[in-house]
């Protein structure tokens, strides 16, 4: 089961065609996740961790956002050529997507119980009729932590943390393989955030759905997932299993930076270590590594190519660092 | 909601007074006489005077004013007449309902054309259809009507002769003017449902229905469009409003002898109470359109809803 | 144009059926003659029925003139009629425009009526026969007893000397009451009405709709429960109001007791075309079939079409320029006023200001009314001379003015080509164009303004109303009446000369001679006449024109459905 | 002593709102300038307004514009006549050129009217607030309240016929609109910083209005001003339609289709160029205004 490939990503590139410029949002992507497996997606805002969830439901925005290369295989199929009519039933129904900001994800017009019953009505196999489908949105309601009979409230008679449950009953309404979170807990107060999550655990076990879970808490990371990416500028520039991670000794110098930016209660640390700098403006990347301006050990190399993938068993970077002594990915 | 309802009906009294003394101010200082207007070129002076006198045209400024409203509140008189000597309201409503007719044609045809041109135009954005649509909105907005009912008369009833050129005798006289009158709004219309839609499809919520694999088609008239037609209901609304004072110029291009017809000629004959009382009703009936607005607005937004209904805040 | 040919042509036709019948004693009764109507040839014809009506109606005692269409076999029995302007009330006495004095006339008659076939022909109509005493100052007329109102109450001699009680009191009969001195009940159903003068056109006074018979009770019942008088009528014509939709239609239904004989159109619709121009294509549409108050632009083309046909009657009035003569540039200054007379080329005037509609009229009366002054020469069209003028004015360089117009295309488009005409002599308008209202305050009333352009206007056609009221300085501040400023003891002497002399031709001659001192002290431009043209369906006939405009259904027909 | 500690706190204060400005004004530009349907407006306008600015150059108004040749009336379009003659016999195509001069100036003076006087009006509600504002916004209400062509049908039967007098009462008709935008823009400014900054140093109110307000309200107010001239050009053709605006000779287009008006059945070749035209420059100005209020705040744009 473990081996079982649930989502492959390979070499993906997605442009924004705005007014101004092209903006590359995600350059040369690759990722892989076994079915049932939590994948945590980190990185800084504007990394592209959105783009690539857009990417796999293939809703990014009409017209501007557009896939310019690369692959992505789910459950053995290529999402990206198929139909729209097929994508749509994949969309819900084996797919499911909690977005950012649970306050404007709900219709504010439609009741919940309404925009829960709305996945099955048009996938499910399993929830015909209109009472099966309301006793699943109850159950599903429930299961969330909220009472059935507020299905017939409106969005805005309930709170933030509410709304991430309904969200979230709603995206596993129809039992998906695969669940892309999109920072579900950005929004939340801290004490939200943990009952959220653990909601989300919780399910996961339950349901054995696959998550993706894009975050830049990185305890959040250590504590669900079980491999980690780390994306920058719109790449993965390290990625594995969470021990490597977490674990091990080589890192890719933004890792060092985006670990050492945050507080450990455990190590004492005099002081928190941010990054100096800012993420490069995508619409114009630097040559190079793209991590290169920011780099506290950048060569002359990074200036000008861009840096290989190094593997180290399971354990990915793309960094020039380890370039000299590791396998190479042609 | 009664209260709000009630609220609103007692602002607006203050509201109609200052018209009636703006109006009375301008009128009273309009030169002509409504007394020799009335009995014509050849009347002599002695009876011009008696007429004057009869219809109460010889007192000061305040006194007349005063006269005037004071039969409105005390009486719920609105005067008659200068030029019939018919009572005002008789007048009103006997020409009220072309002038109903007229703006009910042009808002639903500027409210149905209007938002599907619109919806079309949004979900196609960039398209030939969309390009199309916006340059035909902007020709719309850039035509003043009364030009418009001349091409449209020349083309439709002088030479295909498929329609009447003028009057209100039967429901296709209202056809021609409809169009000219809803030309304008048509074009607001879908401009505001382009950009309304444009705005709402890019919602979060509306990305949530198309990750829950909701039909393209239902995320469009359902989730997109519930949501993107509010701000359409508002300015159908005050469309309905101005549409019932602002018809005066097609009513002259296509001879419809509703209440902007009536103004007009009220005006001429410096008939002051029949252009006050006029007036007065479009405001009052503009209002109370817009109250039917906000009404219909709560009804389809459930968060307004709740703040009339229930004070009641329900937390996690 | 093929109806005007033709009515040209019955015209001269009258003219020598009427000498006939001069000559046969007075034999002739009003049915006998054929239309005829305001044009320059009948001028001379009018004269001669006013010498002659008189015994022509006595002759037609027995009180059953049938002259209504009635007498005719209509193929279709209603009509509908377009007019731009509708009426501000049906009050017989209220509103003296055209628009309304023609459905006055529908729902009332006078004392007197007008044949259907030549306006200046009295004929019997609520009496029947009537008698001028010698010197002319004292008229008893029958009133007949078998007339009924329209609610079918009987019409008495009370109501008649009411209906002359309420006439006189009303505005718009302002200029013609004061001749009317009193009028009594002489027994027999018989009244007197004693004259403040000699006047010979009295009976054409009592024609006009301003002098309806009217319901007393009627008159008194709607007092007495508020109703509006103005949109109600009880009276004696040919129809009854059935309904009345304001700024829509009337719609009138035949009253086949009417004394003149039921009419043969039983239906009559009046429309309100909202202009000129959509009237005249719902005409061509054949959504009317009688129009009232064409534009002169639209007359080519329906002149062209074959569906229809015009009736041309000259105009009850001619347009003048006037300047003001109390005050401002103009009063003293002949030679300012003849550099102005010089300036104006009428055909042109009439060609782009009425696109070619009617004729020059250098005279101060119009074609057709008793006192037109024919061969009357204008000054010529020299605009050298113009210039020599204003040098002998006093501007070698010009001068600045003020020109005030009303509004109406029929006054403002003349207007623009005579200030054209002005500039190329020096005279620099300042045209200003006014609503209605205001211009007839300001110019008329208060004689505030440099230079207007307005019109002449006779109800009945006789000059005295016109030049008394254009010319006699007691008209002075009234409107519609002498704003120019005309103030000559002389001038006084001949109108009032003119207007009581009781033998025609000396009438015409001292109206020759106003007219002649008129142009030598240029004290108002006569320009133009137009016609005023009703459109009509070609299957209708009976219909002749009527220069003021009381067109009445009542007497036409349809020849085919 | 307070003139010089205003000297010292307010004018670096102006000169970074200037250099910003000046900075913006290039953004607005450059964006501007990327709206190829706003650019193209822009060149149309320019275009239109050279040449009604350089009418005198070319025509003769005695000579081309008003003199009537009656024979030559209802000439159809020719080579000599490319738009035909009217019922007086004057070329058309002249008269719509000469035309542009009159509907835009009137147009743009109709704007200047109500944009003044709403400015005025605009500003000391929003920046006294209070009992003020409220009488202000009240009546605003209340001429909000009746229909702004029927307002201006009284206006001008009122005050009597003539280009001021048409400028006025148009400008009034719109005056509470414009008061409306101007009060919103000010309202959002008073609150801000640098005002209460240009405040604490005692600076007369009206000089806060004048030189830190109004200026930094401009952008709405330029935009709604842009659209209201063509808003303006229509009104001012509609009443000359119905009679009651430009008076001839005095060629303005909405004038001439009112002359037009009668004969266009037989002559519709009458009504084609001054609609075109008004049609042109109401679509031009329209484009400007929609590109400068893009422009202008990007938000705003989808």
């Amino acid at each position: 089961m473990a081996n079982e490939k649930l989502l492959e990503i390979k070499d993906l590139h997605v442009v924004y065609h705005t007014d101004e410029d092209d903006v590359y949002a995600v350059n040369d992507l690759t990722l892989s996740l076994d079915k049932g497996q939590t994948l945590g997606l980190v990185g800084e805002t504007g990394a592209g961790k959105t783009t690539t969830c857009l990417s796999i439901l293939r809703l990014l925005p009409d017209k501007i956002g557009e896939v310019t290369g690369g692959s992505i295989r789910f459950n053995g199929k290529d999402i990206l050529g198929i139909s729209e009519e097929e994508m749509r039933d994949i969309r819900g129904q084996e797919i499911a997507m909690i977005f950012q900001d649970p306050m404007s994800s709900l219709n504010p017009v439609y009741t919940v119980g309404y925009q829960i019953a709305e996945a099955l009505k048009y996938h499910s196999t399993e929830y015909k009729t209109e009472q099966e489908i309301e006793k699943r949105v109850e159950e599903m309601l429930a299961l969330v932590g909220i009472t059935p009979e507020r299905k017939n409230d409106y969005p805005h008679q309930f709170s933030g943390g509410m709304k991430q449950r309904v969200v979230i009953a709603m995206a596993l309404a129809c039992d998906p393989k695969l669940l892309l979170a999109d920072e579900p807990t950005t929004a939340l107060d801290v004490t939200i955030q943990a009952q959220v999550l653990k909601l989300i655990n919780e399910l996961k076990d339950k349901l054995k759905t696959a998550v993706v879970l894009v975050t830049h808490d990185l305890g959040i990371v250590a504590e669900t997932c079980d491999s980690v990416a780390v994306m920058y500028a719109g790449t993965v520039i390290e990625g594995g299993p969470i021990e490597t991670i977490f674990g091990g000794e080589n890192h890719h110098p933004y890792t060092v930076g985006l670990f050492g930016s945050i507080p450990n209660l455990k190590v004492k640390t005099k002081r928190l270590s941010p990054i100096e700098g800012l993420m490069p403006d995508p619409a114009d990347l630097p040559k190079g590594c793209a991590f290169s301006p920011r780099c506290p050990k950048c060569m002359d190399i990074c200036r000008t190519t861009e840096p290989p993938k190094v593997f180290e068993g399971e354990h990915m970077i793309k960094c020039h660092l380890f370039n000299m002594n590791k396998e190479v990915e042609a | 909601m009664y209260r709000m309802i009630i609220k609103r009906l007692i602002m607006l009294i203050p509201v109609l007074l200052g018209i009636s003394f703006i109006l009375f101010t301008i009128m009273y200082f309009t030169p002509g006489d409504a007394a020799r207007l009335l009995l014509g070129d050849s009347a002599s002076e002695e009876a011009v005077e008696a007429l004057r006198e009869q219809l109460g045209l010889n007192g000061g400024f305040f006194e007349r004013y005063f006269d005037y409203i004071g039969n409105i509140i005390l009486h719920g008189d609105f005067g008659i007449s200068y030029r019939t000597r018919n009572p005002v309201f008789t007048e009103v409503f006997t020409r009220f309902h072309y002038t109903l007719r007229l703006a009910l044609t042009a808002i639903i045809i500027s409210s149905v054309l209007g938002v599907l041109f619109g919806i079309l135009s949004a979900v196609r954005q960039y398209s030939i259809a969309d390009n199309v649509i916006t340059a035909v909105t902007l020709f719309l907005t850039s035509m003043p009507d009364f030009w418009l009912g001349m091409m449209l008369i020349i083309i439709f009833a002088v030479n295909l002769k498929v329609l009447p050129i003028s009057g209100a005798s039967s429901w296709e006289c209202f056809i021609l003017p409809g169009f000219t009158a809803a030309a304008n709004y048509l074009a607001n219309t879908i401009r505001m449902t382009r950009s309304s839609m444009l705005e709402t499809i890019r919602m979060d919520y509306v990305r949530t229905a198309r990750a829950k694999g909701v039909p393209e088609k239902k995320v469009i008239f359902g989730h997109t469009l519930k949501n993107a037609l509010m701000p359409i209901v508002t300015l159908v609304g005050v469309n309905m409003g101005w549409q019932l004072g602002g018809t005066i110029i097609i009513e002259q291009v296509f001879g419809i002898p509703g209440i902007g017809s009536l103004m007009i000629q009220s005006i001429r004959m410096k008939d002051t109470p029949v252009v006050i009382g006029c007036i007065m009703f479009i405001a009052f009936l503009s209002s109370l359109i817009n109250l039917a607005t906000d009404i219909i607005y709560a009804y389809i937004d459930p968060r307004i809803r709740a703040q009339y209904v229930t004070k009641k805040a329900v937390k996690a | 144009m093929k109806k005007f040919k033709k009515f040209v042509a019955s015209a001269l036709a009258a003219v020598m059926v009427l000498g006939l019948a001069a000559c046969g004693g007075g034999g002739g009764t009003s049915e006998t003659q054929a239309g005829s109507g305001g044009t320059a040839e009948t001028e001379t014809t009018a004269n001669e029925i006013l010498t002659q009506e008189t015994a022509a109606a006595a002759d037609t005692s027995d009180g059953t003139a049938v002259d209504s269409g009635a007498a005719k076999e209509s193929a279709k029995d209603s009509i509908i009629m377009g007019y731009t302007a509708e009426p501000n009330n049906i009050n017989p006495g209220a509103d003296s425009k055209t628009n309304a004095q023609m459905v006055v006339a529908m729902f009332h008659d006078g004392l007197v009526g007008k044949a259907p076939e030549d306006q200046s022909v009295i004929v019997p109509s609520i009496s029947d026969t009537w008698e001028f005493s010698e010197d002319g100052t004292e008229l008893t007329m029958h009133i007949r007893d078998d007339i009924k109102f329209h609610d079918g109450t009987p019409l008495t001699v009370e109501d008649v000397l009411f209906s002359l009680d309420y006439a006189v009191s009303q505005g718009l009969n302002a200029s013609s009451a004061s001749v009317l001195k009193s009028w009594e009940d002489v027994g027999d159903n018989n009244i007197k009405i004693t004259l403040s003068y000699p006047y010979k056109p009295v009976l054409q006074i009592l024609a006009t709709p301003g002098y309806s018979i009217i319901s007393k009770a009627f008159y008194e019942q709607c007092e007495a429960d508020g109703t509006n008088f103005g949109m109600v009528e009880n009276g004696t014509g040919a129809y009854t109001l059935e309904s009345w939709t304001t700024g829509d239609r009337m719609v009138l239904k035949a009253y086949d007791d009417w004394h003149r004989g039921a009419p043969a159109i039983k239906d009559v619709e009046i429309r309100v075309c909202s202009d000129e121009t959509s009237g005249a294509l719902m005409v061509e549409n054949g959504e009317i079939d009688f129009f009232i108050g064409m534009n002169n632009a639209d007359r080519d083309r329906l002149a062209a079409n074959e569906n229809l046909e015009l009736v041309d009657a000259y105009s009850a009035g001619t347009y003048i320029i006037c300047m003001n003569l109390q005050e401002g540039p103009f009063a003293d200054n002949l030679a300012l006023r003849e550099a102005v007379a010089y300036a104006i080329n009428r055909e042109e005037i009439l060609l782009g200001g009425m696109n070619g509609v009617g004729s020059v009229t250098p005279g101060p009366i119009t074609p057709g009314y008793f006192g037109y002054v024919e061969g009357f020469e204008p000054y010529p069209y020299d605009p050298e001379k113009a210039k020599e003028k204003m040098i002998e004015a006093g501007y070698p360089d010009g001068i600045d003015i003020e020109f005030k117009v009303a509004s109406d295309s029929w006054y403002s488009l003349p207007a623009q080509v005579i200030v054209e005409q002005l500039r190329q002599v020096g005279i620099r308008c300042d045209l200003q164009i006014m609503e209605r209202a205001p211009f007839l305050e300001e110019t008329q009333e208060q004689l505030d303004y440099e230079m207007c352009y307005y019109i002449t206007w006779g109800d009945f056609p006789d000059a005295d109303p016109v030049m008394w009221g254009k010319f006699h300085s007691e008209c002075i501040g009234q409107p519609m009446m002498n704003f120019g400023g005309v103030n000559d003891p002389e001038v006084d002497e001949l109108l009032l000369k003119a207007r009581t002399s009781l033998d025609d031709q000396e009438r015409l001659d001292l109206y020759a001679e106003l007219a002649e001192m008129n142009k030598e002290n240029v004290w108002y431009l006569m320009v133009l006449t137009t016609y005023n043209a009703v459109v009509i369906n070609k299957d209708i006939e009976g219909v002749t024109p009527i220069p003021a405009g009381y067109y009445n259904p009542a007497f036409y027909y349809w020849v085919e459905a | 002593m307070m003139a010089k500690s205003k000297n010292i706190a307010v004018s670096p204060n102006e000169e970074t709102h200037e250099v910003k400005r000046r900075g913006q004004i290039a953004q607005i530009w450059f964006r501007f300038r990327k709206n190829k349907m706003a650019f193209a407006g822009l060149i149309i306008f320019g275009l239109l307004v050279l040449v009604a600015a350089t009418a005198p150059l070319y025509l003769n108004f005695e000579r081309d514009v008003i003199q009537q040749n009656i024979m030559d009336r209802f000439q159809g379009p020719s080579a000599e006549h490319i738009f035909g003659t009217d019922q007086f016999g004057r070329d058309i195509f002249k008269r719509v050129l000469w035309g542009a001069r009159v509907s835009m100036s009137v147009g743009i003076g109709v704007v200047v009217v109500s944009l003044g006087g709403g400015a005025i009006l605009g500003s000391i509600s929003g920046y006294f607030g209070g009992m003020l504002d409220n009488v202000i916004m009240r009546i605003c209400d209340m001429f909000l309240a009746i229909p702004g062509t029927l307002l201006a049908i009284a206006l001008v039967s009122a005050f009597g016929n003539s280009i001021p007098n048409l400028m006025l009462a148009l400008g009034i008709s719109t005056m509470p609109k414009m008061s409306r935008i101007v009060r919103s823009s000010v309202l959002t400014l008073k609150n801000q910083e640098f005002i209460e900054a240009a405040r604490s140093c005692g600076t007369s109110n009206a000089r806060i209005i004048i030189r830190h307000i109004l200026p930094n309200a401009i952008g709405p107010i330029i935009v709604e001003g842009t659209l209201s001239v063509a808003r303006s050009i229509i009104s001012v053709a509609s009443m000359s339609f119905i009679g009651l605006g430009i008076q001839p000779p005095n060629p303005e287009w909405g004038a001439m289709l009112s002359e037009a008006k009668t004969q266009m059945i037989n002559y519709p070749y009458l009504v084609y160029a001054p609609g075109i035209s008004i049609v042109l420059t109401v679509m031009s100005l329209t484009l400007i205004g929609d590109g400068l209020r893009d422009a202008l705040d990007p938000k705003m744009k989808n």
